[in-house]
This record gives C-alpha cells, sequence and structure tokens, in this order.
C-alpha cells in the first residue's frame, strides 16, 4: 500500500509548527508517532497535502511529578510512560494501560498524547485519564489554555483541540495516599483495539470508604465515556462485593455500545459490567497497599 | 453494509410547511451535513454530491438522487439518494422515508426511516464505526431539519446549505474512522 | 524398522540442524519480492469495489496520462488476445481481468504498469471505471431459489450450482437410520478462512525479446504444473517458458492456483519487453486468492445403545465464491471429503456434497490439508462428540469401542478408501496418559459443583495425504506422480533436484537426510535444488503433505539405483563378485572380511575416474514416483480449556498433541510442522473468519480484522508420537505437514463445548469468540 | 512527482543518503533504495512486523513510518546483526532451536528479538512471548522462537556477544 503525495514541513520549535498549522490550515496535519495517521494514508482514506512532523522539537519528552502534577509531555511515547520507573512505583493504571496498547513496535513511536488527541473512542488513554481526572495542555498561537478531560472529547473523532494547536502536555493530579486503579481490556488479540475495557481509580478514606472514584470506560459509545452514575454511587461507600457489583450496573447502563465485528452491543455492556468489576477491585487492592 | 435508523420527532411548524420542505430534496439535501444537490436533471432527479471531511481525510461521493415516490395527500416521500465515490472505491446509498402527521397543537409529526447502505472500502474497514457516524450525521440532519424550517421562509437554500456544511460532519468520520479501524492506535 | 546412520552422515531420524536456515538468518532469502532485475517495472491491479455489478465502462485515459505510466490492460484488451478468461484447476474459468461484469469485491479489473510502486498505485486510482450495481447473493442457501441472481451469465447452465457429488450407498445407508437404536446429529459451518501465509503472492516476469524467452519468477507451490499451464493457456513454446520459486514465505496451499496478477504481469512483460513485478498487498491476499473451507455440513451417526456406531449419513453445501478455483484432484470435485468416516468402522455410509456460485472470491483451496480433509476430520470429530452426549458416554470410551482395529489394517474403508497402516487406540492411550485424562475429568466434575467451567476435547483424527497413484489422481489431467534427480559428483557429493517446492518445510534439509539415508553420503555434503523448472524433474508440486509420500520417495528409489551401480562399481575395484558384497551406509565391503571396502566417495570418484568396462560413466539417477496408494496418518490430540464465565473467554490450559506419521525423517522438523499446524488450527477454531455482510463487502480483509495469534495467545504445545509405517511407502514415512492443522480445530471445539455440555449446549460454530460463549451463558443463566 | 528531499541515515555502520520523495516508506527506502532487501513486508497495516528494524536503538515497524523522519538516525537492520562473521546469538540459536520455518518474518522476529534481550537480558517465556507480539509468525507456532531466544539469552550471560 502506498501513500499520496504530500509535502513534508519539520519545525524545530512549538512557535515554528503552529506556525505551519495555521499557514495550511486544514490541509496539514501534525505528524507525531504517525501509527494512526500512516496507515491511513496507505490506505489513501487520508490524504493530507502538508506533514508537520513534530518529533524534532526538543523538550516534549518527558514523564516528571512538578507542582502537584504526573507531566507526560506530548511527544512522551507509550514505550517510555510503560518503562518509567516512577509511573511503575506510583501509576500501575498507567502502566497496565500502555502495555496493552497496539505492540512494542508501536509504542515505540505511538505517543501518549496521540493516542488522546485523535479522539478515537477505541483507544485506550482516554478512559484511564478520564479515570484520573486529568488535564490536557493546548498550545496555540495564542498560548497555552488548560482542558479538562472530562470537556476534551466532543464527539466521534472530534475533541476539543483546535486547529492549529498542539497537545503539548498531560497532567494528572497526584492521588493521595490510599489511591489505586487499574486498567482491564478484553482485546481480540494482543495489538487490537478493545472490544471493550474500563478504567477505574479510587481513593479510599482512613476508614476504607471511597473519597473519589473515576471510571472510564472504552470503546463502547461515540466518545471515551466517563461512568458518572458509578462514581456518583460510590461516593462514601465500601467497595465491597455488594457496592462493586452496584456500580459495575450503572458503568454498564452508561456504555452505548454497537454492534460489530467484536461483539453484539450487549455483549459489550455485559463486558463493560464484568470489567469494571475487576478494575475497581484491583483498584481497591492496590489503593489498600 | 446496511443498516436503518429510525426516528419521529416533532417540528413546530405546521404540516403543509413542513410538507413543501420535505417534498423537495433540494432543500431536504440541506439538512445532510455535507451534502449539496448540484443541478436538477428532470422533475423528479437530481444531481448531487457529500462531501465529509474530518482530521486528514476526506471522502468524496458524487450521484443522483431521485424521488422514488411522492404522495402529497398523505404527506409521505421517499427519496432514494445514490453516490459513488470519486476514486471509484464504493459507493453509498440512503432511501429515507418520510411521512409527516399534523398534530393537534398546529406542530408537525416526523416519522422518517433511513436504510443506508455501503459498499467498499468504508463497508470493510470501517464497519466498526458505521452504525456510529450513521447515527451521528441522522442527529445532525434531525436538528438541521427542524432548525432549518423555523428560519424565515424566505431564506434562500444557499445559505442553509453553507450552514450545513459549517458543522462539519463527519460523513468523513466514515472514513476516518474506517481507517482506524483497519489501524491503530493513534500517536 | 529404519537402520540408524551415524550422526555425521545424518541420515533419517536424525534431528539435524536446518541447511536452509543460514541465509534466512541473515536476512539473505531469496523471495520474489527481493528479486530485482534491470530495467524492471512494476504492475498494480484495479479492483472491483462492488460484489456484483455490470462493468459499463472502464476509462483508462487519465491514468495514462500520469508521468511513468506504461501501460493499463483492461479485460477487454486481454479479451482480443483471448486472455480475458483462465482455466481454473477445477475445469471451472476464471476471469483474469473482467470483461461484462464483476462478481465478488476486489475483482481484479485492470493493470496499471508503471516505472516504480508509487507511481503505478497513484495511476490505479485514476483508472475511472463506471459499474451498475446488481443484486449480491453471499447466502449459498439461497443459491438454489428460483429468484437468486443467476451469477454465471457465461456458462451454458442457467443457475448458481456447480456440482452435485455423492459416494457410498444412499438406500442401504438410509435402512440402518431407519432401524437405529440411537441417532446424533450436527450441522456444523466450517468458516471461510484463508490460509494468509506471511509473504503475499506476487511474481517477476521477464520476457526476454531477443531470445524469446519467458521467465517468470513466482510464488509458486507448484512450478511445473504452472509452466504447463501457461503453454497451454498463453501459446507460448513450454522450452520458452522457465518458471522459477525462489524462497517461498510460506504457502499452505495459498500459492498452488494461477492468479490473474500472474498472467497479467506476464502479458505485460510480453508486451513491453521489460521485466514486471506485480506483488500483493495483505488486503489483495485476503479478499482476492485462495480461500479454504465454507462447508455448510450436516453429519448422523446411527448407533446402537452400548454405542457401537452403525452408519454415517453426511450432506454438504460447499460455497465456491464466484469461481471454482478449487485447487484439487480432477475426479474429486470434493476433494477426499470422503474421508469423512474418520478412524471408525461402520457398517454403510453415504456422503453428498453440492458446491454453488455466490458472489464471493473463488477457491477453495486445501489450506494446510489435503483437499477437504480438514472440513471432513472436524465433521466427524464433531458429531462422535454429539453421540457421546446423546449415549451420556465418556468421547474416549466412545472412540475406543468403535476404531478401527489394528489388526483389521490395510482396511477399506464404507467410502472406499484403503487405509493403510493404523493403531488409533494407542495413540489415543498415549495421549490420555501424558494429559492425565481421568484425573482432569474428576477436576471438572468437582469444578462443576462450584459453578466453574472447564472443557476437555478430543480429537483422534485419520488424515488422508500423499495424492497420489496416477490411476486415480490428476490435476488437469496431468497425473499426480512426483520425481527426485540425483547426481554425484566426483569427489562423493551430491546434488538433487525435486519437482515439489519447499515454502518452509525444510525440504533442503529432510531430502538431503533420504539421500544420506540410502548413500550414505553426509546430508551436508547433499544440495537439493528445487523450484527451477528448467533444472528439476517435472512433478506437482508440494501441496495436500505430499512431498515426503512422493518425492521423497522418489528420492528414496532415485537413490537405490544410484547403489544399484555403485556396487557395480565397488565389486570391479575391489575385483569380487557384486554377490560377495554387503552394504552399510556409506561403503561397500566384502563379506566376512569388512577391511576390503569402498566407501561412496571412492566409489563416485571411479565412476569418473576408473570407469569399469561396459559401465555407462557418471553417477546419477532419475525417479518418477506413482504411490501405489495414499497414506493415512492419524494422531489424537487433547485439549484442556478453562472458561472465564464473566468475559466468554476461552483459554487453552493445556494441549497434548500425539501423532503418528509413520517413519520420521527429522524429528525436529517434524515438530515444529505440528506446533505450526495447532496454531493454525486454534486461530480457525476460536479467531478466524473472512466473512461477508449482506452487500458482498468483505469482513476480515485485513490483518485488523483476519486475526493471526500472537505468541501471548498461542499456548505452549505437548507433542509426543507413536510410530505405525506406511506399508507401501519406500521408506514407511506418512507426511504430517497438516495433521495438526486438520486435526486439531474438532479438539478445541469439543473442549469447549464439553465445558458447557452440562447446560445442554452440543455444538457452537466457530471461530469461538467470547461473545458467543458468553451468549450461551447469558441464556443458560450462568452469567447475569 | 512532489519535491524530493535528503535523507541521510547510518545503516549497520555504514553512512547511506539518497534523495527521496517524503512519502517513500522506510521500508522502500531499506529494500529499494539500499537494497537490504532482509526486511520484508507482510500486512501493509501494521500487523505483522516482518519489517521492523532498529531505529537509535528502538524497534520500529519500517513499512509505517517516512524515510524522511529517519534522517540522521541509526538504524540496524537483520543484515547488521553478523560481527566479523560471527553469528550473533539470536542467529544461531534461531538456528540450533529450529525458531524459524519458512524464514519470511525471521528478520523482524530477530530485530525484536534483539531489542527485547537489551532492555531484558533475562526474560521469563512471558517476556519474550510480549515482547515478540508485535511480530507474526505462520509457521512455528512461536515455541521455538521462544527458546531460541532464550538460547541467545544464556549464551548472552555467558559472555558470548554484547
Amino acid at each position: 500500500m502506498i501513500p499520496p503525495a504530500f509535502e513534508y514541513l519539520r519545525p524545530a520549535t512549538i512557535p515554528e509548527a503552529i506556525a505551519l498549522l495555521q499557514q495550511h490550515g486544514e490541509d496539514a496535519k501534525i505528524l507525531s508517532g504517525g501509527q494512526s495517521l500512516i496507515p491511513m494514508m496507505k490506505l489513501r482514506i487520508a490524504r493530507p497535502a502538508y506533514l508537520v512532523d513534530i518529533n524534532r522539537i526538543a523538550g516534549l519528552s518527558y514523564v516528571k511529578e512538578e507542582g502537584g502534577f504526573l507531566k507526560i509531555g506530548g511527544l512522551t511515547r507509550e514505550a517510555e510512560l510503560e518503562a518509567s520507573p516512577l509511573v511503575h512505583a506510583k501509576y500501575p493504571i498507567l502502566v497496565d494501560t500502555a502495555h496493552v496498547i497496539a505492540d512494542p513496535q508501536v509504542r515505540n513511536l505511538a505517543t501518549v498524547a496521540g493516542n488522546l488527541a485523535h479522539g478515537d473512542p477505541a483507544n485506550d488513554h482516554p478512559a484511564t485519564m478520564l479515570a484520573l481526572g486529568a488535564q490536557v495542555v493546548a498550545t496555540g498561537a495564542g498560548g497555552e489554555r488548560i482542558i479538562s478531560i472530562e470537556e476534551f472529547f466532543l464527539s466521534l473523532f472530534n475533541t476539543a483541540l483546535q486547529q492549529g494547536e498542539i497537545l503539548t502536555e498531560i497532567r494528572i493530579p497526584i492521588p493521595p495516599a490510599r489511591s489505586g486503579g487499574a486498567y482491564f481490556k478484553l482485546e481480540r488479540k494482543v495489538g487490537d483495539f478493545a472490544t471493550a475495557a474500563v478504567a477505574a481509580q479510587v481513593t479510599l478514606d482512613d476508614k476504607g470508604a471511597v473519597q473519589r472514584s473515576g471510571i472510564g470506560l472504552t470503546n463502547v459509545g461515540a466518545t471515551p465515556i466517563k461512568a458518572k452514575k458509578a462514581e456518583d454511587f460510590l461516593r462514601g461507600k465500601k467497595l465491597d462485593a455488594t457496592n462493586i457489583a452496584q456500580a459495575a450496573q450503572f458503568a454498564a447502563d452508561e456504555a452505548q455500545p454497537s454492534s460489530d465485528l467484536r461483539g453484539p452491543a450487549e455483549y459489550k455492556k455485559g463486558l463493560v459490567k464484568e470489567l469494571t468489576k475487576r478494575a475497581l477491585s484491583r483498584g481497591a487492592e492496590r489503593a489498600a497497599n | 453494509m446496511a443498516l436503518k435508523i429510525e426516528k419521529t420527532f416533532a417540528v413546530q411548524e405546521p404540516v403543509e410547511k413542513v410538507w413543501e420542505f420535505l417534498s423537495d430534496p433540494r432543500k431536504v439535501a440541506t439538512c445532510v451535513p455535507g451534502a449539496q444537490i448540484t443541478e436538477q436533471l428532470d422533475e423528479k432527479t437530481y444531481k448531487g454530491a457529500i462531501k465529509g471531511k474530518v482530521g486528514p481525510s476526506v471522502t468524496d461521493y458524487t450521484g443522483d438522487v431521485q424521488i422514488v415516490r411522492l404522495d402529497p395527500e398523505n404527506h409521505e416521500i421517499e427519496i432514494l439518494g445514490k453516490g459513488q465515490d470519486v476514486r471509484g472505491r464504493g459507493s453509498a446509498s440512503m432511501k429515507l422515508t418520510g411521512k409527516l402527521r399534523a398534530l393537534p397543537d398546529g406542530s408537525t409529526e416526523v416519522t422518517s426511516v433511513s436504510e443506508i447502505g455501503v459498499v467498499g472500502i468504508l463497508a470493510q474497514m470501517g464497519s466498526r464505526v458505521i452504525t456510529e457516524v450513521s447515527n451521528i450525521m441522522f442527529g445532525q440532519f434531525t436538528k438541521n431539519f427542524q432548525a432549518l424550517l423555523q428560519q424565515p421562509a424566505e431564506a434562500p437554500a444557499g445559505q442553509a446549505a453553507a450552514s450545513a456544511e459549517v458543522a462539519p460532519i463527519k460523513a468523513t468520520s466514515v472514513a476516518w474512522q474506517a481507517a482506524k479501524g483497519v489501524f491503530r492506535k493513534k500517536s | 524398522m529404519i537402520h540408524k546412520t551415524s550422526l555425521e552422515i545424518g541420515g533419517m531420524g536424525h534431528p539435524i540442524k536446518r541447511k536452509e536456515d543460514l541465509r534466512f538468518i541473515q536476512g539473505k532469502g531469496n523471495y520474489v519480492d527481493d528479486v530485482h532485475l534491470p530495467g524492471m517495472v512494476y504492475g498494480q491491479l484495479v479492483r472491483s469495489p462492488y460484489a456484483h455489478a455490470r462493468l459499463k465502462s472502464v476509462n483508462t485515459e487519465k491514468a495514462k496520462k500520469l508521468p511513468g505510466v506504461l501501460a493499463i490492460i483492461t479485460g477487454e484488451d486481454l479479451a482480443k488476445a483471448n486472455l480475458a478468461w483462465m482455466p481454473t484447476l477445477s475445469y471451472d474459468k476464471q476471469m483474469v481481468l473482467a470483461t461484462g461484469k464483476v462478481l465478488f469485491q476486489s475483482q481484479e479489473v485492470a493493470f496499471v504498469v508503471a516505472e516504480d510502486r508509487y507511481t503505478a498505485a497513484d495511476a490505479a486510482e485514476l483508472v475511472e471505471v463506471e459499474y451498475e450495481e446488481l443484486p449480491v447473493l453471499v447466502d449459498p442457501k439461497k443459491a438454489m431459489d428460483p429468484d437468486a441472481p443467476l451469477l454465471r451469465e457465461d456458462r451454458e447452465q442457467k443457475d448458481n450450482h456447480i456440482f452435485h457429488w455423492e459416494v457410498g450407498d444412499r438406500q442401504a445407508t438410509e435402512q440402518v437410520f431407519q432401524k437405529a437404536a440411537v441417532k446424533a446429529s450436527v450441522h456444523a459451518f466450517f468458516p471461510r478462512c484463508h490460509p494468509a501465509p506471511l509473504e503475499t503472492c506476487g511474481c517477476v516476469a521477464d520476457f526476454n525479446r531477443a531470445t524469446g524467452k519467458l521467465t517468470v519468477y513466482m510464488t509458486s507451490q507448484a512450478p511445473h504444473a504452472h509452466r504447463t499451464v501457461f503453454a497451454l493457456v498463453g501459446g507460448i513454446p513450454e522450452q520458452n517458458i522457465r518458471v522459477i520459486s525462489p524462497d517461498i514465505g510460506g504457502g499452505f496451499g495459498n500459492k498452488v492456483p494461477v492468479y490473474p496478477g500472474y498472467v497479467c504481469a506476464i502479458v505485460a512483460s510480453l508486451t513491453l519487453g521489460v521485466p514486471v513485478k506485480w506483488i500483493e498487498t495483505r488486503s489483495e491476499n485476503l479478499q482476492s486468492t485462495g480461500f479454504a473451507r465454507d462447508y455448510h455440513m450436516t453429519a448422523e451417526i446411527a448407533a446402537d445403545r452400548d454405542g457401537k456406531m452403525q452408519a454415517l449419513r453426511v450432506k454438504t453445501l460447499a460455497d465456491h465464491g464466484a469461481f471454482n478455483a478449487a485447487a484439487q484432484p480432477t475426479k474429486f470435485p470434493a476433494g477426499l471429503f470422503s474421508i469423512c468416516t474418520g478412524s471408525y468402522e461402520y457398517s454403510q455410509a453415504f456422503c453428498e456434497v453440492d458446491g454453488v456460485y455466490t458472489n464471493k472470491a473463488p477457491g477453495g483451496i486445501a489450506y494446510r490439508c489435503s483437499f477437504r480433509v480438514t472440513e471432513a476430520a472436524y465433521l466427524i470429530e464433531r458429531v462422535v462428540d454429539v453421540l457421546a452426549l446423546e449415549l451420556k458416554m465418556d468421547p474416549a470410551e466412545l472412540r475406543r469401542k468403535n476404531f478401527i482395529p489394528e489388526s483389521k489394517f490395510p482396511y477399506k474403508s464404507s467410502l472406499g478408501w484403503t487405509y493403510d497402516s493404523g493403531n488409533y487406540e494407542g495413540a489415543m492411550k498415549l495421549a490420555l496418559d501424558k494429559i492425565g485424562y481421568a484425573e482432569l475429568r474428576k477436576e471438572q466434575a468437582e469444578k462443576r459443583k462450584k459453578g466453574q467451567l472447564m472443557g476437555i476435547g478430543i480429537s483422534s483424527f485419520t488424515e488422508i495425504v500423499g495424492a497420489g497413484p496416477a490411476h486415480t489422481f490428476d490435476i488437469l489431467g496431468i497425473k499426480m506422480f512426483d520425481s527426485c534427480e540425483i547426481r554425484i559428483h566426483p569427489t562423493g557429493k551430491a546434488i538433487a533436484r525435486m519437482g515439489t517446492k519447499s515454502q518452509g518445510q525444510g525440504h533442503e534439509t529432510t531430502y538431503a537426510q533420504i539421500v544420506a539415508q540410502e548413500l550414505g553420503i553426509p546430508a551436508a555434503d547433499v544440495a537439493i535444488e528445487e523450484g527451477d523448472t528448467d533444472t528439476a524433474p517435472y512433478g506437482l508440486g508440494t501441496y495436500a503433505s505430499r512431498s515426503t509420500p512422493t518425492s521423497g520417495a522418489a528420492t528414496a528409489i532415485a537413490a537405490r539405483k544410484i547403489r544399484e551401480k555403485a556396487k557395480k562399481i565397488a565389486a570391479y575395484l575391489l575385483e569380487c563378485s557384486e554377490n560377495d558384497l554387503e552394504w552399510e551406509p556409506g561403503k561397500f565391503f566384502v563379506k566376512g572380511a569388512p577391511s576390503k571396502s569402498k566407501t561412496i566417495q571412492e566409489i563416485a570418484f571411479a565412476a569418473y575416474t576408473n570407469i569399469p568396462p561396459g559401465l555407462e560413466a557418471g553417477l546419477e539417477a532419475v525417479d518418477y514416483y506413482d504411490p501405489p496408494n495414499l497414506t493415512f496418518p492419524f494422531g489424537t490430540y487433547v485439549c484442556v480449556v478453562d472458561i472465564d464465565k464473566g468475559t466468554g473467554e476461552v483459554k487453552v490450559r493445556r494441549f497434548v498433541a500425539v501423532d503418528d506419521c509413520g517413519n520420521i525423517i527429522n524429528p525436529m522438523i517434524v515438530e515444529g510442522q505440528i506446533h505450526g499446524g495447532l496454531t493454525e488450527g486454534m486461530a480457525i477454531a476460536f479467531m478466524q473468519q473472512i466473512d461477508y455482510d449482506e452487500s458482498g463487502n468483505v469482513q476480515g480483509g485485513s490483518f485488523q480484522d483476519y486475526l493471526i495469534p500472537t505468541a501471548v495467545e498461542t499456548p505452549h504445545w505437548e507433542t509426543d508420537k507413536t510410530c505405525t509405517p506406511s506399508q507401501h511407502h519406500p521408506f514407511g514415512a506418512k507426511g504430517v505437514g497438516e495433521s495438526p492443522n486438520v486435526g486439531s480445530p474438532a479438539a478445541f471445539v469439543n473442549a469447549v463445548v464439553d465445558g458447557l455440555s452440562h447446560l445442554g449446549v452440543k455444538h457452537i460454530d466457530m471461530p469461538i469468540a467470547p461473545w458467543k460463549v458468553w451468549n450461551i451463558l447469558k441464556e443458560k443463566g450462568v452469567t447475569s | 512527482m512532489a519535491k524530493t528531499q535528503l535523507v541521510r541515515v547510518k545503516v549497520n555502520g555504514r553512512d547511506r543518503q539518497a534523495e527521496v520523495e517524503p512519502r517513500l516508506l522506510l521500508i522502500h527506502f531499506i529494500r529499494e533504495v539500499l537494497q537490504l532487501t532482509g526486511s520484508h513486508i507482510g500486512c501493509d497495516t501494521s500487523h505483522c512486523g516482518a519489517c521492523t528494524v532498529l531505529l537509535n536503538g528502538k524497534t520500529v515497524k519500517s513499512c509505517t513510518m517516512f524515510a524522511v523522519q529517519a534522517d540522521g538516525g541509526e538504524i540496524l537492520t537483520v543484515e547488521g546483526l553478523i560481527k566479523d562473521g560471527q553469528l550473533h546469538p539470536l542467529q544461531e540459536g534461531f538456528k540450533e532451536e529450529h525458531g524459524l520455518q519458512c524464514g519470511f518474518c525471521t528478520p523482524g522476529m530477530l530485530m525484536s528479538s534483539y531489542a527485547l534481550l537489551h532492555n531484558n537480558p533475562k526474560p521469563t517465556e512471558e517476556d519474550i512471548r510480549w515482547g515478540i507480539s508485535g511480530n507474526l509468525c505462520r509457521c512455528t507456532g512461536y515455541q521455538n522462537i521462544v527458546r531460541a531466544v532464550q538460547y541467545a539469552a544464556d549464551k548472552m550471560a555467558q559472555g558470548g556477544a554484547k
């Protein structure tokens, strides 16, 4: 498969990149990891006239805690996230997630930011970031603006990022003590999109009741879904089997899957329920340790 | 692949006014995101185009729109639109059956059934999202339909068309998604 | 018994390392896309997006104007040369490039030739084709309905029926059924799947205008047969065609047929006088080249109350797609499907198959399978389990009761095959012992009490491979013998060439081991060459597990011919009578005086330097081997699965494969073949299907949806063997490449069904995706 | 043709450069411009990993990357594994443990395994299976590939090649 011709632009700085994106408008597309875009171009469904390769912009690749946030740079690769000792020690839910995205080679190029910016409800990080209550930093001609992840996914493949903006950083509030989370994904095989997946993050109070919970659902609707009813239900409750089951039921109710080759809609709702249980239980275990 | 979307909604306008709109494919087309009637071939046949654009993906169909059945007495219409991808990679069709009923409060109930068929590369690669995209398109259609009808009657159709294109549907979402179907996590 | 040679000689039974590996591990393989000839240009096919449409026009003007475009060939162009259609291997015909109409999505419509791949791809997009869509037929069950659209207007017969084929005694079978105390039946669909070798199909056609010679480098499992087809179809004198199969990146049956792309590349090269390369994309491979299976089968067994089977009845609908392009022996439109009697004895059996056309890609080929044997083995092993459920009998016990006993071989089956040898009970016993069957049944009973789900599945399959005897088997009239030519060089080294063609099976190693075994020349000193029709003796190629049964046999016989001559030379050198000589691998010696000997190397040198009077110089032989019968490998596979009630996922906990393929040439290679075949069988059972939606759109036309298991999904396989040599093969071998793919699907499915059988489940169609299991669990109230 | 761009890379230790169209895929650059045909194309959609090479020490699928993106980088392909006529322990392992059949996936498998052992010199069987999960093999069922990687890990631990 052969992509159509395009002009290749390689800015060295963010302002240069933004200028190029503005100059070429809808004809330009950002090339970061390229692991979604290039296959589409090879299929000739995507035909950007200009590719703005942002990979050479320095200083956008990091994973660090700073100012109360875990900050993930706009060019941080999935493999870097997966290998980060900090992430391993404190954010196992992110390790869970990165580990089941595509495959090792794809993760070496694919970026965490791209996984969000694509606006694909089948991508894995959106659910996790919803569960963690993340923010994204969008940088445009007018400078930076911060968008709450809850307001980021507008519709199918449509995010709050505007033309000429680049997602330069993801910020995850550092979870307090007694927090834990997990991501459970059912996929037909390694490298596949989720048939359904659930991210759950909980913070318990000193009595073991839920202080905060975040539950995100993958590939069961037109956008990544935040299971708000389930979250609301859990507030102040213990994570016992009954409450977990009830929350899982709420999450399943909030899912709006379509039937496709991965399975009928009803099955996917069933999966959301089961995977929510598992993610909450694992999250609770991790919170307790 | 084929799918069917049925929807009933109300328009705050009298049935005759709604019928006048619904029975004119040029007007109906303005409600379909990204669609345009380019030429009238005869009383019942039109040439049209639909363009979808999301991110870098573009899908262009050109084809015919035909009034298959027109029943002014019962306010029923069946419109068939059929387009071929300009690069020869498939086709898409939509059969829209619309039926109006006057409601006691003077408004109109619209019952629509649209049967959508997609053949070619999008159907091969994008089955995971075509339903989703169709739902969004149809939701947009309903919104536009209501909005346009409630505009001043003398508003030229051209303006309406422009506004439909501004809310860029995402007919191309199909394309985008289709490709996504084959492909991978975003980078 | 095979005499075991020294490790240095490396004859049969030694797990010697593969000779071919050195180039592959260094990236020095030579696959067809690696062939780069001076002046080479590139072809790309334009394909139909529609499954059924009238072809109204093909406009190439815009595309031709693109700089770098050299030619565009359409169906109309080919029609002028009478090449718009070509014969299939099943006496049907197939369009090379469409004229009139298209019959499946991705059908070939035009062929663009350009200076490079990129330009060819751009130009293909500019070819404007006007279609008028026609009603699409995707359900084979509706193919014979009176209102079904007629697909093949080119045929005299104006319906969608291709063939009806039956074997066995319908009436006698019916009578047994009428009186039977117990009946079991299953409707089992073996889904359309695809061999999907990692290398797609492709070729470089190189017509040299100066010499009039056409050389075609192509991914061919049967280069000689393809040369003959090209000669017959293209009218090129056969001596002017040279087909070269370079290294092949997996075949599994996919590379047996002739595809339109090859023909187009050849036509383009003939037209332009330069080499033309055509390489498929993966989607083209999955969507247009030989699929496999797509059999809608019903099997019924009649038995008595004690579980003694009495009769078998099978009825099948075969979906061949748009053209019957099955690669199979002429007399067998449903291949060797009548091996569906399996490993069991009955008094009567009857089997019938109807083939129909649909708007799908043409086929179906023998995917890692000796012509429909996979479908047959799956069906019988499935229905036996259903019978066990009806009888409330242990499935192992039921099998044991009905196996053809060892004492009855050679055994004539009720559908006419003569099984060469077998010891079914032996293989099953070993497999059950190895996996700890009795313990597993206990564990299962305990788990069921706790509401946990596990299943144990058995498949005791019998295969039929090695086609085949020339009296019965031919492809397009060419008898299914195969060949070997061996030349011993003066220094005692050798080269051997065969009519077969390895695609990863390790022929360069195993054939050398046969020569080593027969002549005592170390395998390391024997070069093996296949795939060049200018140098190799004629043969029908590699598929249907036929290489060892046919060319392997020919190798042994050719070597024995050489040994006969060597004996004469040895007698001359040792100044004794031939009758005084004895052979041990590598040398002749005088009886009673072992120090008086001549090695095969000394003899070889003499064959060129000290030729006995009256004997021809040289030391070489050729053999065309026509096997007296097929061979019947068998085995028992046992699979243990755990089922996740929450998600419907099935995990293969253990899988024991006991194979019996007779005498083994290289146990390492046999084990590797079994690992690979089991993995493909697992993928078919759980993951793979090429399905079509109601409009004829291919679902599963890329690796996104045609699921190839990774190392993570693939379990650890446990293998073992019994050895029951073939009685007619020169060294008692049977062939093994396909057994694991033939025998395993039933083991996987039987295991899942066994895990759910207490809920009343008797059958689940493949592929068993988690959602299918979950739906059943939900329906049965196991999952909320 | 769109305007071309200069690509300079170091491939298997040797400096190479060419003017290419921006859309030229890295795999085509390697196979056709540099004539290193060990890396293969098996799926076109980034699933099979037959095109895997190392770019700046990390495995990438070279069919899902443009050659211009690799400009200035260091590439290692299967042809670069052999050192001073010595097979790399992985190459040896694949041969000794029958880790290949048709050989088409082998170069990509070797490169993924190479990166795996670099990051994790003592992998468990599970580590190996996940480490090669971006590479499809249709012949071996992976079991002997796992053994081959274990063979290499053992040999390298004993102080074979690096």
